[in-house]
């Protein structure tokens, strides 16, 4: 629902995820990571009470699109397909595609390696819809890309990766991050695969009013610094070249992201 | 795995445990009322209560559950993720649990009843008295078996954001990088649930051997 | 675009997915039953020795939730050195899975088997394993087609389980193209339908099976 | 309601009673008057039409046409046509006792609760009430100290034995036996007639069908024989097994050599 | 092995056969002969221990002490003592035909195939044959029209003439029969009899439990009675029936009235 209904409701429900680090995830039985950090903040912010929800991403876009929930406080990646029904808040971190490989793989360290390797990614994810462009890179190069197998979650991808089933995998740029960062000494980050891709949240294209007040909010972060350092705090980074505006259509997306053909 | 790491995985247990009985209760006395109901054969109940056994036990859980979930708003119901996954859950074992009630009533013996007849019992005492405990026992193996299956099913429902046990050992390993080891406890945990169930169940083979004349 | 014309332009991928869950499922039950038989001959053995602990295997993979016994195979078993092809083991868990149920359902049958004809069987001078492939066997298996046809429906079901195995089937394709376009409904409906379809196809052939056994009498064994 | 003065009054009386399964008229047009205190033996050969008609009596098969009165009262249709509710129906089936072929005792409840089950929940009589009734009877059938057994452990003779004091329980006007004893083994059959003998002697209103001869002729105040669902003959024990009218009984009787009675 | 020439050789012979069920013993020091062509009938009252009996015969029941030879050859052990192999043990079952009292035809073949069945898988004849010598045994016990139905539409007698034939087919050293007509309708036992009677006069060796006394005079070559496990009398059918030499058998044949030979 737009802000005119939540504001006379009282209450804004968001959906928030459950297995998603850094972003969203459970530790010690409690929500944790940046988005829950950030839901405190707009608990401040906001003259309306903030309920959470936490789904399995599976469902998680389908509901909010469907009334659900009011919008979602995850690390959605920004693609054409979601772009259809929701719009974005600006980016708060790059969503730019890297390589994980295992630690003592000393064959991989430039895109070239990648080719004719088997690679694991999520299932119907925005980093498995992006592949063509690896793809493009490699065949660029002489080389092609090899046996892709799709999981239903990260997890078992990386142990798969740790086994020696797949011999590289794709996730975007913060979650390389957390993972390389928690085991050194079994996985290591490898090349991007992808142009610039956008992490931020999607509120539905019904909501405009929503979308307007949640720029307004993340602009509040940025002023008073607290973005920076929760993202560094979680991303290990800032990320200080992202767009500043809202996302609201594919042509826009695709010439922040330099995806036009 | 730390301290709370068991103690998610305790709570997961415990909420499979619940959900699944509560689904449970619900499925075995529908089913019964289904298989009733079927027996009396009205035209187009009859047919309908067909089609329903035959969609539900053939759609797959997870799909039944998101499909509920999402589309209660639709019908103006404000469904409790809680309710959604119970009704999800009962609509399916109803399904089965309806065809097995109605075969206990199929190999019903005819001649017992006409004997509580013949005593001046009503139908529907004799139904009560006579007929139910005795299909209570011959139907229970069958009963039980997908009582084990709702449970073994009943991860699906973690779509809607219930966190049962299977949906603990996700969010354990999203932090750990290790799926195995809560997989591993979660297996446990499963098998003795449904251990229970299959004591249960030779109790009642025991008791069977009684009707058997 | 509406939801179902993405669904209409994703249809090879439904297809493809159909295709392989049917593959998967006709191998796996094909397994299934001849690991069931299989376990039965040996149970029909009276060694203690071998029954108790294929009692307790039995016991077991019922207790087991499926999700876990193919998880174990194929995350678990790397472990311990033994890397399986995710679509063998997936078919592989299947089989051995809901082979110890066939197991079980004959077992359930057999101790109510009419004595008379092992008897008469044994005085006509059949050996063990002719008896049980000749006079047991085909009768205990058209006695017990109606728990047959539930066991396939759950099989069937169990298939959709190996999405978590990086099997392509029906329900990754759906959770997939979901995922991608969150369009559940559309996609499941879809799914349901295909699924629907096999589970009547496989009512029919077992209601047509049933009249083959009334004919032969097997109803008033 | 058509009630005389209860001495003179029928226990069981049948006007043009006819059934017919699909096309086949298994009873015809069948007259008969049991009164209180008397033994009916209905006896005929197989597919006759003998469990049909005890059927009948208590309504467990519904006749096309005709009617039955017990103790004066009609059972299952009212005199004005009304279909009788099922409530209702129960009653007066309660008014008779039957004892089957098979026992049909119920194998979930053990020989006490075999026997209370009915005047508890039917009659709504105490507990202890309908247990000091069904000791009673089960001392009468000689099965007191079976009383906490299930049926699957008990004889043939003795299933029989507890089938009968359920029945007794309901404290009938009317006591229907379909063919009592041939589901026994020989050896069984005597101490099952023998408790039929009693209660005879008792005073009980009895209608059986038997294949019993002897037993018939030694008990019966009245022997019916039922040939294609007509009655074709029915006299006292005496005229009927000595000088039969008819050579269809005749032939059959020589069938069932019948000795003299016991 | 103790082989004599074969025209003398004695078709079963048994000595000192003795078996116990836990505690009770069942059969004591039992020595039986039956000559090549012999009709033996036993009889005895329930729980004699006739059934266990023939049942030791084929070692469908396991002896626990004594021997038992069919056509020369010893079943269940070697002379030496060793036990034999299950595969060899068949080979000499199959010698020997039996026919129970509940019929126990396979429910799962029609007619023509419960009587081909083990000829083809335990013999190993071609199916030409085995069907065949099947038509000319059908034919024999009258049932060629049934060949393709299947057992749960025939009647109690039809079914145990097909039984027979089926035990014929092994072209069996003797025949066995438990009971044949006891779970037979009265109106079905004769046709049995009657196809049992024409195989004594073709000549087969039988050992048969039966309690119809006329059929046993008719038939017999040598009635054996059998009384808690021994053999208390044997003699020839006349003799036996006529004049027996102990009470306990004038006792038994009284209440089985033995009318004289049809
Ligand atoms: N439910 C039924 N449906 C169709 N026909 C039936 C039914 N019950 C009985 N019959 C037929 O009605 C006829 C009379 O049956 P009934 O059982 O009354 O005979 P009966 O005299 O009791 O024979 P028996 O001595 O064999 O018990 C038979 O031909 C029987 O086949
Ligand atoms: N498998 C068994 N286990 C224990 N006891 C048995 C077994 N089989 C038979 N008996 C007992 O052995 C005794 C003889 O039984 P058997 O069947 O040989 O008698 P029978 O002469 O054939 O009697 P009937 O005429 O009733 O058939 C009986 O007391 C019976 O209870
Ligand atoms: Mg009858
Ligand atoms: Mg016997």
């Amino acid at each position: 629902a737009d802000l005119e209904e939540i504001q006379e409701r009282g209450y804004m429900e968001v959906a928030t995820e459950d297995n998603y680090a850094p972003f969203n995830f459970i530790e010690g039985g409690d929500a944790k990571g940046f988005n829950a950090d950030v839901l405190e903040e707009l608990r401040d912010y906001a003259d309306f009470e903030i309920r959470q929800e936490i789904l399995p991403w599976t469902g998680l876009l389908a509901a909010v699109s469907n009334d659900q929930y009011d919008m979602a406080l995850t690390g959605a990646s920004v693609s054409d397909e979601r772009l259809r029904v929701f719009n974005y808040t600006p980016p708060y971190a790059s969503a730019q595609h890297f390589a994980i490989k295992r630690a003592d793989d000393d064959s991989i360290s430039d895109v070239d390696d990648l080719s004719d390797k088997t690679v694991g990614v999520q299932a119907g994810s925005v980093l498995l819809s992006r592949l063509p462009e690896l793809e493009t890179m490699l065949e660029d190069d002489g080389g092609e890309l090899g046996e892709v197998v799709q999981y239903e979650s990260y997890p078992e991808a990386f142990a798969d990766l740790a086994n020696g089933r797949l011999d590289y995998v794709i996730d975007s740029a913060v979650p390389v991050n957390t993972l390389v960062a928690s085991k050194p000494d079994v996985f290591a980050k490898g090349p991007a695969v992808s142009g610039a891709g956008y992490v931020s949240w999607p509120v539905p294209k019904d909501s405009p009013e929503l979308l307007e007040y949640m720029t307004g909010f993340l602009e509040h972060l940025k002023e008073n610094g607290r973005l920076a350092e929760l993202q560094e705090k979680w991303f290990g980074e800032s990320f200080p070249n992202l767009p500043e505006k809202p996302l609201k259509s594919v042509e826009q997306f695709h010439e922040l992201a330099g995806l036009d053909d | 795995m730390n301290a709370s790491a068991w103690h998610m995985l305790l709570e997961g247990a415990w909420t499979t445990l619940w959900i699944s009985a509560v689904s449970i209760a619900i499925g075995v006395m529908a089913g019964l009322v289904i298989a009733l109901i079927r027996l009396a054969r009205i035209p187009i109940v009859d047919q309908l209560l067909v089609l329903y056994i035959s969609v539900a036990r053939a759609t797959p859980l997870v799909t039944l559950a998101l499909f509920i979930f999402l589309s209660a708003p639709d019908l103006g119901l404000d469904l409790n993720r809680s309710v959604a996954g119970i009704l999800a859950l009962s609509l399916n074992t109803t399904a089965f649990n309806a065809e097995i009630w109605r075969s206990a009533f199929r190999n019903f013996s005819r001649e017992q009843s006409e004997a509580a007849m013949a005593t001046g019992m009503t139908p529907w005492i004799t139904f009560r008295r006579i007929m139910l405990p005795q299909m209570v026992i011959t139907s229970l193996p069958g009963l039980v078996n997908e009582m084990s299956f709702l449970i073994k099913g009943s991860p699906a429902i973690a779509v809607i954001g219930i966190v049962d046990l299977t949906r603990v050992t996700n969010r354990i390993s999203a932090v750990t990088y290790e799926p195995l080891p809560p997989i591993l406890v979660a297996g446990a945990l499963y098998m003795a649930i449904i251990g229970c169930l299959v004591w249960l169940q030779r109790l009642a083979e025991r008791r069977a051997n009684r009707l058997a004349t | 675009m509406s939801n179902w014309e993405i669904l209409w332009d994703e249809r090879a991928q439904f297809w493809s997915g159909f295709l392989s869950t049917l593959e998967i499922f006709g191998l796996s039950i094909v397994g299934a039953f001849v690991i069931g038989c299989g376990l039965l001959y040996l149970l029909e053995g009276s060694r203690k020795r071998l029954t108790i602990p294929l009692r307790i295997f039995i016991d077991a993979m019922r207790m087991l939730p499926f999700l876990i016994l193919a998880y174990l195979l194929y995350y678990g078993l790397p472990s311990v050195g033994i890397r399986l092809d995710a679509w063998w083991s997936g078919v592989g868990a299947l089989a051995v899975y809901h082979g110890a149920y066939f197991a079980e359902i004959f077992r359930g049958n057999r101790l109510t088997f009419p004595p008379g004809q092992i008897e008469a069987a044994k005085a006509h001078g059949f050996t063990k394993g002719k008896m049980f492939f000749r006079l047991l066997l085909p009768q205990i298996i058209m006695q017990t087609r109606p728990l047959l046809g539930n066991q396939l429906i759950y099989a069937l079901k169990d298939t959709a389980f190996l999405v978590i195995i990086t099997v392509s089937e029906l329900t990754a394709a759906a959770n997939s193209l979901s995922s991608t376009y969150f369009i559940p409904t559309e996609a499941f409906i879809v799914v349901i339908g295909f699924y629907w379809a096999i589970s009547v196809t496989m009512e029919i052939i077992i209601k047509q099976c049933g009249r083959f056994s009334a004919k032969r009498g097997f109803d008033n064994v | 309601m058509s009630e005389a003065n209860t001495s003179e009054m029928a226990a069981v009386s049948i006007r043009h009673l006819s059934k017919s399964f699909d096309d086949v008229e298994v009873l015809r047009d069948v007259e008969l008057e049991v009164k209180t205190g008397e033994v009916v033996t209905i006896i005929g050969s197989s597919g006759s039409g003998k469990s049909t008609l005890l059927r009948c009596i208590n309504w467990l098969e519904k006749p096309d046409r005709g009617s039955i009165h017990i103790a004066g009262q009609r059972i299952g249709i009212h005199e004005d046509g009304r279909p009788m509710p099922v409530r209702e129906l129960a009653k007066v089936r309660a008014k008779t006792g039957m004892v089957f072929q098979g026992f049909n005792l119920w194998p979930h409840l053990n020989v006490l609760h075999n026997v209370t089950e009915a005047p508890i929940h039917v009659q709504g009589a105490s507990k202890r009430e309908a247990e000091e009734r069904a000791m009673a009877l089960l001392e009468k059938v000689g099965m007191v100290d079976k009383r906490d057994s299930y049926p699957n452990t008990l004889s043939g003779g003795q299933k029989q034995r507890v089938a009968i004091a359920r029945a007794l329980a309901m404290q009938p006007e009317v006591m229907l036996f379909d063919e009592p004893t041939s589901a026994l083994d020989p050896e069984l059959v005597g101490e099952v007639l023998a408790v039929i003998k009693d209660l005879s002697a008792e005073g009980y209103t009895m209608v059986m069908v038997t294949h019993e001869m002897a037993f018939a002729r030694a008990v019966s105040d009245q022997v019916v024989f039922l040939e294609k669902g007509l009655i074709i003959e029915r006299a006292d024990p005496e005229t009927f097994f000595t000088t039969p009218k008819t050579d269809r009984v005749r032939k059959f009787l020589e069938n069932h050599d019948t000795p003299s009675p016991a």
